[in-house]
């Protein structure tokens, strides 16, 4: 069974991420954004994990739907709104258990991920973080490492995408070739899932 | 890349600071980045918000005023600001009238103005939007997030900011935005990449003898890139893009803008090549606007705005206006 | 260097043609060079006129309206205009009230503008001068050519041009000029060197990592060169090397002046740094100024001036002034 | 004796070195000023020999009037009016003789080059195109050719000055170790005028 205390894990685990891969990030957004994805995702997460060391909410929902919220409130730009979105999304659908289990997580996570897909517009294949996230979301219930890996791969299968959505889709043709921020910074996500799960975390 | 500033981290909030020292007549909320009139709400008229990533100074807050904006939020640089300080303004500004965002049309400023709509509606204040979309280099289409919102936006918030300043109701004040921007297009040129202070090098690499074309202001790469033109080839190409999309029947206001780095001799120079483009191909233009409003830090570079405009648009054009940055009429 | 430009022989033309087009309320004489207020001679009134080196803008041009300049001269790139053009335009404005001269203190300047004065008056134009010399950066001896003039001049244009549009008196109007630049200093820093249109490289080597301090408006090296430093640090230096020269016993308007290239972004946040160490200086800011209005091409870079202001300077100030680059009051 | 064609043939020698050199010209206004000195004169000299093949003044007195008055009206900046008042002063000392020798020559064009030191205020060792205009000066009656060989000394001799006059005056001690831009051309000035003179000029 996963608790608050899990997801508290995962996120600050996600932050570490996050900071350690700031200006690859922002490296791969310079190459076909507008080079703040690193710096976007840093401070939003920074004050994530500020936030949850103030306050710990009791319950796994509690725990992705402030995360969220403070996503929205300090990232900006797309991937604020769309991975504050996220963890909001996956929040509320949890409920207010006090454990969930994987597979009720996977599930939750799949809303969120739709709740995504709906904000932005965006589908399998457009050369977003959904890239990452639709793939991971298939195999969450039977296995975290599954889910990273497949983020994973869904990430670097982004690179022969032409955008068709977000910043990258105004360059067209000159979107081809290189791998989207937005799918890398997801593909982070899930791996630090796994990890914490990996680190005695998941039941 | 050398910078005038302290450290990447506090360059938004240090320029707020000398904004708020520059300019008793804003009230400047550094910590929120929201930069509003002194005197605002200003009773039974409509509030006119805008806000977007920074780096395009004096867009918006320096166009703040009577007249104008009633305030702005302002983002990392190149980020769109988030919800909660669009609310905050919106709060500020809404006098009973109403509020209405000036949107430019990027994914992150949609999905923020998006939610803070909702959320001021929430709080009761009534929210109008409209998304500025003007960038011709971005074609229209379902495979791309929609054309980008660049010079129009001066267009839009002068305009509608009039209109509000008449007492107009927020319906009314929406319309006639949306009206500016439909009328508007415009098109972008770089010579030389941007450096954002976070990356501290610039966003691509833009060899000497080579030029950008159909760029956008946040540092992306353009749609095209060429042996380096002359001003007058490159006023034919830009203006030809925009006319392309837009054939004015009647006047046009022309904005000739800088994208931070490029000297006003050279915009000087550039618009009498611009306005010859516009006599070859039998377009008037009515009233005309020079110099670095919509910018991209450090970029060298300008586009080239129209909109094509009719009596009413002309007259809330000429109305006073009364910001840091653009200021006429009496 | 890329530059939006066609060839370098024709920018300063290309410029005023540019000019010409975006501004029906001024005659611009591009053959000679001149541009002139349309309303020119204004009866029972004394014309400024100004001029100098293009390269600058908006300096002069663009202070030429009500208010300000009468007519100003466009010299080649960094290169004082011809005594003919001085005349012509001396001639254009005077009312027979006569006409003041403002000539920043660069020998080419000095000695043209001399030149012109006594033609001038051999045409029966009563012409008074008035040299402006702020730039604390170059000594004041018989070993130089004396202090540079810089961001003082548009102090200057304003205040000498708000007491020649209230009809005082030719000497009345010289006396102010002097007033204005006896009370006023400045310093100037570059991050980056200036490529002229002529020469189509930097007129000087500065290495990543290092700026100039006390360097002047024309490409010049300045008075040293140092590791690159904060906002802060130059903000300390500058004002330091400011009131090292003036010491205000009043209130001051402040100039903080953008070189050309340096984004708004930056120059907001320089000028939060300025004001901090004027206040912990004890010295207080009654008028403020930000922006690009004394440039170097695309140098990157600021420069602080400062103006010791007493209650008619500041009337003087505040008086309305409409032109391309400055407009304010009603 | 010298005709007004003497001093025609040396000003469109004078143009011509101006036009080649004008780049070394400017790179050397570069280093200690803002350069534009070779572009400068290359304007003025090219008015200079415009004005001069329209209308072919008769006396030698009326061709340097006439060419000094065309570089002020066409120059601007310091060297403008300098070499302006060098040739119109030198003109009106050359009243209106039709043909004058070399040593009434010598003499109009000391008064010239004493003209330029009141205008603007320089004197020998200040750094300034004086430095080349004054060691020509004191052998110009004796030897064209020795003048030139002196402007060229004079030219390079201010490498090791600190400016006192001028732009480059504002670089102080940082002024030294360059040459400087007005010395250098006006010592392809008096070059011009042995060159024309070798050429078949003097009498
Ligand atoms: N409509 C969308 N739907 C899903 N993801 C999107 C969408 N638009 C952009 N993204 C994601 O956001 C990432 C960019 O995020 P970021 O750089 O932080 O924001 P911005 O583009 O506003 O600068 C992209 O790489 C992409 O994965
Ligand atoms: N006061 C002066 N007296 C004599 N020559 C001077 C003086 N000031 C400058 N010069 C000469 O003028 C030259 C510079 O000319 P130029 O570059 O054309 O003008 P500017 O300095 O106005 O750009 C200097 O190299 C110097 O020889
Ligand atoms: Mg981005
Ligand atoms: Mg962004
Ligand atoms: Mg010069
Ligand atoms: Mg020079």
């Amino acid at each position: 069974m996963l608790d608050a205390d899990f997801f508290r894990r995962w996120l600050v685990a996600a932050a570490a991420s996050v900071e350690r891969e700031a200006d690859r990030l922002t490296e791969l957004d310079s190459a076909i954004g507008d080079a703040d994805h690193g710096s976007n995702l840093r401070r939003g997460f920074t004050a994530v994990t500020a936030v949850l060391d103030e306050d710990a909410p009791a319950t796994p929902g509690a725990v992705l739907t402030l995360a969220g919220r403070q996503l929205i409130s300090t990232v900006g730009g797309a991937s604020g709104p769309l991975y504050g979105t996220l963890l909001r999304r996956t929040g509320k659908a949890l409920g207010e258990e006090a454990e969930v289990t994987r597979e009720r997580f996977a599930e939750a996570f799949a809303a969120g991920v739709a709740a995504v897909g709906q904000l932005g517009g965006a589908g399998a294949g457009d050369k977003t973080m959904l890239d990452a996230l639709l793939p991971a979301t298939e195999v969450l219930a039977a296995s975290f490492d599954d889910a990273a890996e497949a983020a994973r791969a869904g990430a670097e299968a982004t690179v022969p995408l032409q955008a068709r959505k977000g910043r990258a889709s105004y360059l067209g043709e000159r979107s081809i070739g290189h791998q989207d921020p937005g799918a890398t910074s997801a593909a982070l996500l899930v791996e630090a899932l796994a990890r914490t799960a990996r680190n005695g975390g998941a039941a | 890349m050398k910078m005038l500033i302290n450290v990447p981290e506090t360059v938004v909030a240090d320029a707020l600071r000398g904004m708020a020292a520059a300019h008793p007549e804003l009230t400047v909320d550094v910590e929120n980045r929201v930069v509003v009139r002194a005197d605002a709400p200003v009773a039974g008229k409509v509030g006119l918000v805008s806000g977007g990533g920074s780096g395009h100074e004096p867009l918006h807050a320096g166009f703040v005023g009577p007249g104008m904006l009633s305030a702005a939020c302002a983002g990392e640089v190149f980020t769109s600001p988030v919800p909660d300080q669009m609310v905050r303004a919106a709060t500020a500004v809404d006098s009973g009238a109403g509020v209405l965002f000036v949107v430019k049309n990027y994914t992150g400023d949609v999905l923020n103005f998006e939610m803070a709509a909702e959320l001021a509606e929430d709080d009761g204040v009534q929210v109008a939007q409209v998304v500025v979309d003007d960038d011709v280099a971005v074609s229209d289409s379902t495979f791309t997030a929609g054309r980008r919102g660049t010079g129009a936006t001066l267009f839009v918030e002068k305009i509608a900011g009039a209109a509000a300043d008449e007492g107009a109701p927020l319906e009314r004040v929406a319309a006639v935005a949306r009206q500016v921007n439909g009328a508007s297009r415009s098109f972008g040129v770089a010579l030389s990449a941007v450096t954002t202070p976070a990356k501290g090098s610039p966003t691509f690499d833009l060899p000497a003898g080579e030029l950008e074309l159909g760029i956008g202001i946040h540092g992306e790469p353009g749609r095209e890139r060429r042996p380096m033109m002359t001003s007058r080839e490159i006023a034919d190409f830009a203006v030809s893009a925009v006319l392309e999309d837009l054939r004015p029947a009647g006047p046009v206001i022309a904005l000739v803008n800088g994208m931070g780095a490029t000297p006003l001799l050279e915009l000087y120079g550039f618009n009498a090549e611009v306005r010859r483009v516009l006599s070859e191909r039998g377009v008037r233009v009515a009233r005309s606007l020079v110099g670095n409003y919509v910018t991209s830090l450090d970029m060298a570079g300008c586009s080239v705005t129209l909109c094509q405009a009719d009596e009413e648009l002309l007259r809330l054009w000429d109305a006073p206006v009364e910001t840091a940055a653009l200021r006429w009429g009496r």
